[in-house]
């Protein structure tokens, strides 16, 4: 299935956008495909949210699912 | 229940903003008591560099959700009048200010715990991003303790 | 030791006193947290009377004294950058501003302690007096819960 | 010995002046005085400051002392 991952702020900086599009069957591989991509995503800490909502455990994906990648949080 | 309010202003939060802010509540004749916070932006020294600046990202339609859903929670818990919250994004240089937390309530008691309470929530659940840059154009990023 | 500071204002405390002494703090780039309190007049109703303003008087110079002490045990027990406490005398109105505190620290954990035990220190310590004035100009006077 | 007896806010409303120049030897003799000259004194709250010090027990005053009568705060 197709899904949106989103990066942000360090993440964004380690890949050419911000945004992919990729065919995945779970979280697992989309991880697996980021640290193929650029061995710096080995060892990056960050929180999943899948269509805005943080998840703690290994999730099913759904064709369309937005999944962000959101590094420690730094507000205020 | 209230209406959403947008919580993101681009560039620092100017104490005119915060003066106005206050001036609103002066018809609110139930007011005893107003709590604000203010986050600022420091000049810290960081392995040797200095912070010019902080620049704030978010994602920003998870961020608002997370910033009604800490509203309604904190206006569940405490009997407040008032609740306004201000939250920079782009660059907000040293010295100036980044978050604007502002209650306000009958008697002071709520207001001191409210405030409190909103402050952590928006510091440990909100997905904002600072990336810290120093003078000479370095950066880092930055993380809340 | 801060040299001593003139706490009593007469009338309300404006909104813009208020930004002004925010904006002052843009050159304190140490400072990461402010915490403000602002103290506000009730329109109560009380025995079917609603309070138009207060008239606040005080025991002054005794008054001045405790708050500065008030002001240096404060300073001795948190890690504060800086501390700024004003009060009114004479008529504040229903919605005006009569309590202005306002402690900054570089990490935020010290301004919400400080600034509850410094409202609680003024309420409790500090020989001010509030006659509370009704519409049709019968007064009460105020007492501190 | 002559004392300066301070009196505030509905104290003060209850005579014809907020200072008074009396020649006491106790400040239990103070607030019989104040009794006598309006017996609405009676039962009034209020806390006893010397020389700007709250006082909690009955002390000895000296010639020149300054006794301030304080109703209860209300500052904020």
């Amino acid at each position: 299935m197709k899904v949106t991952v989103l990066l942000f702020a360090q993440l964004a900086e380690l890949f050419p956008s911000s945004t992919l599009e990729i065919e995945v069957t779970s979280l697992q591989e989309i991880i697996e495909n980021l640290e193929s991509k650029n061995p710096d995503f080995i060892g990056q800490q960050y929180s999943v949210a899948i269509n805005e909502e943080i998840v703690q455990n290994e999730i099913a994906l759904k064709d369309g699912d937005i999944v962000a990648l959101l590094p420690p949080f730094a507000g205020g | 229940m209230k209406k959403p309010k947008k919580v993101f202003v681009e560039g620092p939060i100017s104490p005119d903003f915060i003066s106005r802010s206050i001036a609103q509540h002066s018809t609110k004749t139930g007011i005893g008591a107003h709590q604000i916070f203010l986050g600022q932006v420091r000049a810290d020294i960081l392995d040797g560099h200095q912070v010019k600046a902080i620049e704030y990202s978010a994602y920003e339609t998870m961020a608002e959700n997370i910033f009604h859903d800490i509203r309604e929670a904190t206006f569940a818990q405490f009997d407040l009048s008032c609740m306004h919250i201000y939250h920079s994004l782009g660059e907000v240089k040293a010295g100036e200010i980044c978050l604007f937390v502002f209650v306000s309530s009958k008697h002071r008691e709520a207001c001191y715990k409210a405030i409190h309470e909103l402050v952590e929530a928006i510091k440990a659940k909100v997905p904002i991003f600072g990336k810290e840059i120093f003078e000479d154009g370095a950066h880092i990023w930055k993380v809340n303790t």
